[in-house]
């Protein structure tokens, strides 16, 4: 089955109970796809309605396009300093 | 004197006077800085330690993206930031920031972009332990107030 | 943790470490910090060194006055400041402020306040020594230019 | 001679050649008459228009009243930092 791995990472890992997850969406595709398709996952009614996403360490908008070899973050509120 | 910018993601105790040393030189008449440091109250609750967890490939980029832009906006400054993960206990330092420049206003001005653009954009968590053994994330955009962070 | 302000006008080098450990404590979550150093260049001279002079007990009086100005102004924050007076070489430090607080922004503001108000309060003149062997008062509402100090 | 004992510092110092100038004016007087009284004596001409005082170490304005026991000091810009 096509999948696109995320990386999770503090409460999202918790969330999911993992930190690699394999969402069920086939790339190319927008990181909105892979949003919507982590809300049906176990946990996935922990997401906010627009989550941080990071697509190859860059902060990306909900269009961006996924490759299948593109590291993929969903990442919580960051808290850092 | 280094290069205008150095970044780290450690895990190892934060080193200030290492990070002005790093930024300072001849032509440099003012060094700011900034350290944060675990605080022992967070909205009424007793803090005793906080895990800083990072994705640390991309926070160490990020922290650098931070540390170029302050030296491109105030050019001639010379910018060091470390920031600590792991278990830190009350009082232990998470971030340290150094800048130095030929004259005050452009090192407390950088100073200042840097804390306040690094909690917004470098992707790092901490999870706060309570003194009643209970642990929980901090999430900024779910509260009034701030974290026992700085 | 010592009291909420700490302030002295000394001839020996200044420790901006020490000052830190002042302030520091577990309430603390931020502590910003200011170090003014000799630079080389004034106006396009070059400069090896500057003679500090103050009025020492108005300097002490004045410096205390401003830290408590601060504390006043920004509750809950402690202040440690130093100026240290007489000769100094490029890279000495002149002047260090350390300010804790709970929160960033108090730490942040308070020692742009204590920096910006020390220099046109308290009792202290620097006397610039050039490469060329001259050396001469800075008299900071005489020129476009800050001096070489911070 | 009825004097008031003004202590200079930096460029004032270096302009009067002294640390501990005697003002030939009869206290009490305003902090104004004590500069007024200085501008006469050798060095007077590198005062500013209006230079800054302080008695007994509070920074005080030209009609403030200097007594004979104060502590005067007429003081260079300041310049620390």
């Amino acid at each position: 089955m096509a999948h696109v791995t995320v990386l999770l990472f503090a409460s999202y890992a918790d969330a999911f109970g993992t930190r690699t997850l394999e969402v069920p969406v086939r790339a190319p595709c927008t990181v909105a796809e892979v949003v919507d398709a982590m809300r049906s996952l176990p946990g996935g009614d922990r997401l906010p309605s627009e989550p941080l996403v990071a697509v190859n360490h860059v902060w990306s908008a909900p269009e961006t396009l996924v490759q299948s070899t593109d590291e993929v973050a969903v990442i919580p509120p960051v808290a850092g300093g | 004197m280094a290069d205008a910018a150095f970044t780290d993601v450690t895990h190892a105790p934060l080193d200030l006077g290492a990070l002005i040393a790093r930024v300072a030189g001849p032509d440099a008449g003012a060094i700011a800085s900034f350290v944060g440091t675990v605080r022992n109250v967070h909205e009424g609750r007793a803090v005793t330690g906080i895990d800083y967890e990072a994705y640390e490939p991309m926070a160490s980029l990020e922290l650098a993206r931070v540390a170029n832009e302050a030296v491109a906006r105030w050019p001639g400054v010379r910018v060091a930031i470390s920031h600590r993960v792991g278990t830190l206990v009350v009082g232990d330092a998470s971030v340290a920031i150094a800048v130095a420049s030929a004259r005050r206003a452009p090192a407390l001005d950088a100073v200042r972009f840097v804390i306040e653009t690094l909690k917004v954009r470098v992707p790092i968590w901490k999870r706060e332990h309570y003194v009643d053994g209970t642990r929980a994330w901090v999430d900024p955009t779910a509260s009034a107030h701030e974290s026992a962070g700085a």
